[in-house]
């Protein structure tokens, strides 16, 4: 038993890939039933009048990729679909080229229009001060676009002066940004918030959830995939869904094993 | 032909069953018996507050519609409001008040049409049904003015004054009196175990730093508690060496490990090589220091200050090298690793206090105590607006609103 | 000369702080403007700091290469990375830098396929040393790490779609333990965070609390 | 010995890499062109990051040092577009010298010095300049802190619900977030011994406060899994083509 707790580390590791790999290739399909957090900002940009504005925040970079890139493909499907104008910004340096990528593609899937129907502001620091400084005016904080074009031209910024005039903000998290967004932004300017988050941060985001700071929460891939049921759009985060379950079971049985050779063989130190 | 007859036919029919729907449930409507215009309080000058009465004959089919003007003897054409008559009630009127903030600078532009000063506004409420349309005799007016305090936050202003002046108070009071009562962190006795145990192996001693620099508090407490177990490590004649990723943390560092092993009087001891750079990117620091743990067996691990993802790694090589791994750490994210792998863990705040308990500076020392005391406001405030409100009592919840 | 190194600084901090903390209890539009410009100039004065982060990386580095430390070669792939990223960045396609940003050029294409998955890999190790930590150390050596662990396994079956299979009533108890228990404690420490952070900001603005500053007199 | 085995390990596996990609480009499942050539580049990397599983090695290194440059020069160059180029060249230098119909913004004087300033940081004789770019902006983050943090964390923080709701479960859960709000408050309270009520109360603390590391810990797990799922989706799909 005691050889069993030395094994070499590169087994285990070897299993992980395994678990990964197998249920990737021959895909079996799981229900994945949307909770109410993500059920929130499904709901809220649902409600939303063709034509409405919502602001999309990209702030998360290529190490987040993987968790947030398919929550922002989702929440940009359903937006462009329902008609609603999309703004993107960033606060992130290494999110600009994620969030371009993806505003574009999904845009150009739907036939909409650069300028008319969606833009990218592109990438501003300071955090607090930017949502401060939006929240005054969007075209002080902002005063060209990602590619350069001068905003208080933008035919689809018409009607919006300041952060309060966005009728939905998502935050899409890999730091910290989303108690900023809430502290600066949404508690100063009173807008409706949405959230989505990476999950290591995502436990810490309930608090604002109960005390209603922010209508809904996406967190981490598991999000991304309840998002993309909602919208019957199935893609890369519900595909994802399987051999999640999979490892999941598998870390578990590590840690029951583990733990029960180590009561097994007296807690040794 | 025949559908342009349908359609005709159809449109009749419809007409009269709905206009003879809001003639049953409107009658004849009556207007709100008086209508206000004021400057909204607390607020800057770009919004006007409208208040009125509410009429009897409020139904879901009326509306209210408000036109403003800018002269009270030009017509009223602009439209800048229209609700349904059953909503926008004022709080805590019991629907007996409507209240509204309009912002006329969205609909007049200003500049055109009033030459300097500033300018009123003029409304007039008028209500609607499908089948008439009654206006209210009076003309309502209101000038918007800049407020200079938002008496809304006022107990945000509060605690905001008795906050800064408890944390003043209590700064100068530690400098006095040093020896402001602490409560004993119970992983500082951990700490003195696991060196004593490491001399008895005759192992040495490894304390690893967290990633952040030394502008950040969890470092520099860090370095308080490093200062502590170095003066241990000296009087038990072990060896301590220290690992660091930022430069300037090493030679901080350095200078805390050389007064520590003076103090103890063993300045011999110290060798400086022991407190080094193990790399200065992330993942080259988990291999590193993991290296050492493996080589050095090293017999006791401290892991202090912020840590990011590498913590799992450096935890998990250290308890399957059978080390006693002791933790301090305010980065929430990684603590349950910790707690899992080491044994023992200063969670959060604990972290700071168990630095002030140690070096008595009377900055730190004050600035805890007067956290305790907000913390032990909000504590009476939540235990007894819990109890208030269960008997139906909202005074904490009113002096505690955040609006 | 101490009066600008040292006084200068912390009365531009103690005036900032105070205008700043006011500002926000009066509504008035002359606050708001101030409020407009203030934060427009911290703006542009972050955007500055991507050069003391680009110093510090390349000054470790060329010391690195220097002083002939062991790896020191790896170091020169700092640099060749960077120079690459930069000239292209520069060259922007063939517009050069005072122009708009293009796009699809080969700056683009060292984003998408250097940073990109370079960047998306690095984290995702830490998935096999989380399994093999869970086999090998995660131990209810106490009883608090046993609560930590039984409420780690309800937690990570009933987030995902198995859960249900399992056991159908897992995935509710994990909504449960995340919204009542979690939420709780998640509350209380957010509170405690808070209270330091204005701690922090107070010493800051009155003086007391000097280590941004740097070193040195 | 052991060196020389994995110098052989690491060969072999260039050389299996280099002709399955030869492969794909041969039979044009892969194109000889930026995409083709970029998902070969992004494979490369993402194996060389994997093999520091296999352990702490050259590949590996060499990957991370040029992602870190990598990663550096974009933000330079993205700062340059979205800052430095929209908010001081273009408002304050260009209408100097071309008539753009946009008189020259002299107040991004101000806030350029001071930035400017704190790159001196790194000089020896005027470092002390730098100290005034910090202490306005570190002033600044202060000062809007405060009031936003009381209103945000903890006015709108504090909830006190009646503890008896409409329904016997929201009674006891309202009661256990009270109870756990309070019992973690008091873990973290240092002025007074944890003995008796204090003592108990705050043992409910620690309880509470394991949950939610509980809970963490899980969806950490999670998280980790997530991104490897990701790059794993990757590998076969976008390279391989095994999967759709």
């Amino acid at each position: 038993m005691e050889r069993l707790l030395r094994i070499d580390r590169r087994i285990i590791f070897a299993f992980v890939a395994a678990a990964v790999t197998i249920p990737l290739l021959i895909k079996f399909d799981l229900p994945v039933p949307a909770t109410k957090e993500v059920r929130g900002i499904y709901d809220k940009i649902d409600s939303l009048p063709e034509g409405s504005h919502v602001l999309i925040a990209f702030d998360y970079d290529p190490a987040s990729k993987e968790e947030l890139q398919p929550m922002a493909v989702a929440l940009l499907h359903h937006c462009f679909k329902n008609n609603i104008k999309v703004v993107g910004m960033t606060l992130n340096p290494g999110g600009t080229g994620l969030a371009d990528s993806a505003i574009t593609e999904v845009g150009k899937e739907y036939g909409r229009e650069y300028k008319e129907d969606y833009v990218f502001l592109g990438y501003k620091t300071g955090v607090e001060l930017v949502m401060i400084n939006m929240g005054e005016n969007i075209y002080s904080a902002f005063p060209k676009d990602f590619s350069g074009n001068a905003t208080a031209d933008l035919p689809v910024l018409k009607g919006v002066q300041s952060l309060q005039d966005f009728d939905f903000v998502v935050d899409l998290a890999s730091g910290s940004s989303i108690e900023a967004w809430i502290a600066f932004g949404k508690e100063k300017y009173n807008f409706d918030l949405g959230a989505g988050c990476t999950a290591v941060i995502g436990p810490d985001m309930y608090p604002f959830l109960q005390s209603k700071q922010i209508d809904g929460l996406m967190s981490g891939l598991k999000g991304a995939a309840e998002y993309e049921t909602l919208i019957e759009r199935k893609s890369s985060a519900v595909a994802g869904m399987s051999p999640q379950s999979v490892v999941h079971v598998l870390v578990v049985l590590f840690v029951i094993f583990g733990n029960f050779l180590y009561f097994m063989t007296g807690r040794k130190k | 032909m025949y559908k342009i007859f349908l359609t005709f036919i159809l449109s009749i029919l419809i007409l009269q069953y709905a206009s003879a729907t809001t003639a049953d449930e409107a009658g004849s409507l009556i207007p709100p018996a008086d209508f206000q215009a004021f400057d909204t309080p607390n607020d800057n000058a770009k919004s006007v507050s409208l208040r009125w009465p509410s009429s009897p004959s409020e139904s879901a089919a009326a509306e209210y519609v408000v036109y403003a003007s800018l002269r009270k003897n030009t017509p009223f054409i602009t439209e800048v409001l229209r609700i349904n008559s059953k909503t926008m009630y004022e709080e805590g009127s019991d629907s007996n008040f409507h209240y509204v903030e309009i912002k006329p600078g969205k609909f007049f532009n200003k500049d055109s049409d009033v030459t300097g000063g500033r300018s009123s506004y003029f409304f007039k409420l008028v209500m609607m049904s499908n089948s008439e349309n009654v206006t209210v005799n009076e003309i309502a007016s209101a000038t918007p003015k800049g407020n200079w305090f938002n008496w809304k936050k006022l107990n945000n202003f509060i605690i905001l004054i008795t906050f800064s002046a408890l944390v003043f108070w209590f700064i100068e009071h530690a400098k006095k009196n040093p020896n402001l009562y602490l409560r004993k962190i119970s992983g500082l006795d951990a700490i003195d175990d696991a060196l004593g145990r490491a001399t008895e192996m005759g192992k040495p001693v490894l304390y690893v730093h967290g990633l952040n620099g030394m502008g950040s508090i969890s470092t520099i407490a860090a370095v308080n508690i490093l200062g502590r177990i170095a003066i241990r490590v000296a009087e038990y004649d072990t060896t301590l060496k220290v690992s660091n990723i930022d430069p300037i943390v090493m030679s901080v560092s350095q200078e805390v490990v050389k007064e520590s092993y003076l103090e103890a009087g063993r300045p011999d001891a110290y060798v400086q090589d022991n407190v080094f750079m193990a790399a200065s990117e992330q993942f080259p620091y988990v291999a590193a220091v993991s290296g050492i743990m493996i080589r050095e067996k090293t017999a006791a691990n401290f892991f202090m200050g912020y840590f990011y993802a590498e913590s799992l790694i450096l935890a998990e090589t250290g308890a399957s090298t059978g080390a006693i791994q002791i933790a301090a750490t305010d980065s929430y994210t990684q603590l349950p690793f910790f707690i899992t792998t080491c044994d023992y863990t200063l969670i959060g705040e604990e972290l700071y206090a168990a630095s002030a308990y140690l070096s008595r500076e009377p900055l730190l020392l004050g600035s805890l105590r007067a956290q305790d005391i907000a913390k032990g406001i909000i504590i009476s405030a939540l235990v007894i607006g819990a109890a208030l409100a269960t008997v139906g009592i909202g005074f904490i919840s009113f002096l505690f609103k955040a609006s | 000369m101490n009066f600008f190194k040292r006084t200068i600084p912390l009365i531009i901090a103690f005036i900032m702080g105070i205008m700043m903390a006011f500002q926000y209890y009066v509504p008035h539009e002359a606050s708001q403007s101030l409020l407009k410009v203030v934060t427009r100039w911290g703006i542009t004065i972050a955007g500055f700091a991507v050069f003391i982060g680009a110093y510090s990386l390349f000054h470790l580095h060329w010391n690195k290469i220097k002083r002939k430390v062991p790896g020191w070669g790896y170091s020169t792939f700092v640099f060749f990375g960077a120079g690459i990223t930069i000239i292209f960045g520069l060259y922007n396609g063939g517009e050069f830098f005072l122009h708009d940003k293009q796009e699809g050029t080969m700056f683009d294409w060292m984003y998408f396929n250097v940073q990109v998955p370079a960047g998306a890999t690095m984290f995702s190790i830490l998935a096999f040393f989380m399994a093999s930590a869970a086999y090998r150390t995660f131990r209810a050596r106490t009883s608090e790490a046993t609560i930590l662990l039984i409420a780690a396994v309800i937690v990570m079956l009933g987030r995902v779609p198995v859960g249900a299979l399992i056991w159908e009533y897992l995935p509710p108890i994990a909504d449960w333990i995340m919204s009542v228990p979690n939420m709780a404690a998640k509350r209380g420490i957010l509170i405690g965070v808070s209270i330091g952070a204005i701690a922090t900001s107070l010493r800051i603005i009155f003086g007391i609390e000097r280590a941004y500053l740097g070193g040195g007199d | 010995m052991n060196k020389k085995t994995d110098v052989l390990t690491l060969t072999w596996i260039l050389i299996a890499f280099c002709i399955v990609n030869i492969f794909f480009l041969v039979t044009g499942k892969l194109g000889f062109d930026a995409k083709g050539l970029g998902i070969i580049t992004a494979v490369a990397l993402t194996l060389a990051m994997y093999s520091f599983l296999y352990k702490d090695n050259p590949v590996f290194k060499i990957a991370e040092n040029l992602f870190v440059g990598v990663a550096m020069g974009y933000w330079i160059i993205i700062t340059w577009f979205n800052i430095l180029k929209p908010d001081v060249y273009e408002q304050l230098i260009v209408p100097l010298f071309k008539d753009t119909g946009n008189a020259p913004q002299y107040t991004v004087i101000i806030p350029t010095i001071l930035g400017v300033f704190m790159l001196l940081r790194f000089s020896n004789k005027l470092s002390w300049l730098s100290r005034w770019s910090f202490a306005f902006v570190v002033g600044l983050g202060a000062g809007i802190t405060i009031p936003n943090f009381i209103h945000a964390f903890i006015l709108k923080q504090l909830t006190f619900d009646s503890l008896i709701a409409a329904s016997l479960p929201d009674s006891i859960n309202n009661f256990l977030i009270l109870l756990g709000v309070v019992s973690v408050l008091i873990y973290f309270f240092f002025s007074l011994e944890h003995k008796g009520v204090i003592g108990g109360v705050s043992k409910i603390g620690v309880w509470f406060l394991m949950i939610a590391f509980g809970a963490s810990f899980g969806f950490t797990v999670m998280a980790r899994m997530s991104l490897l799922i990701g790059r794993i989706q990757f590998l076969i799909r976008d390279w391989l083509g095994i999967i759709q």
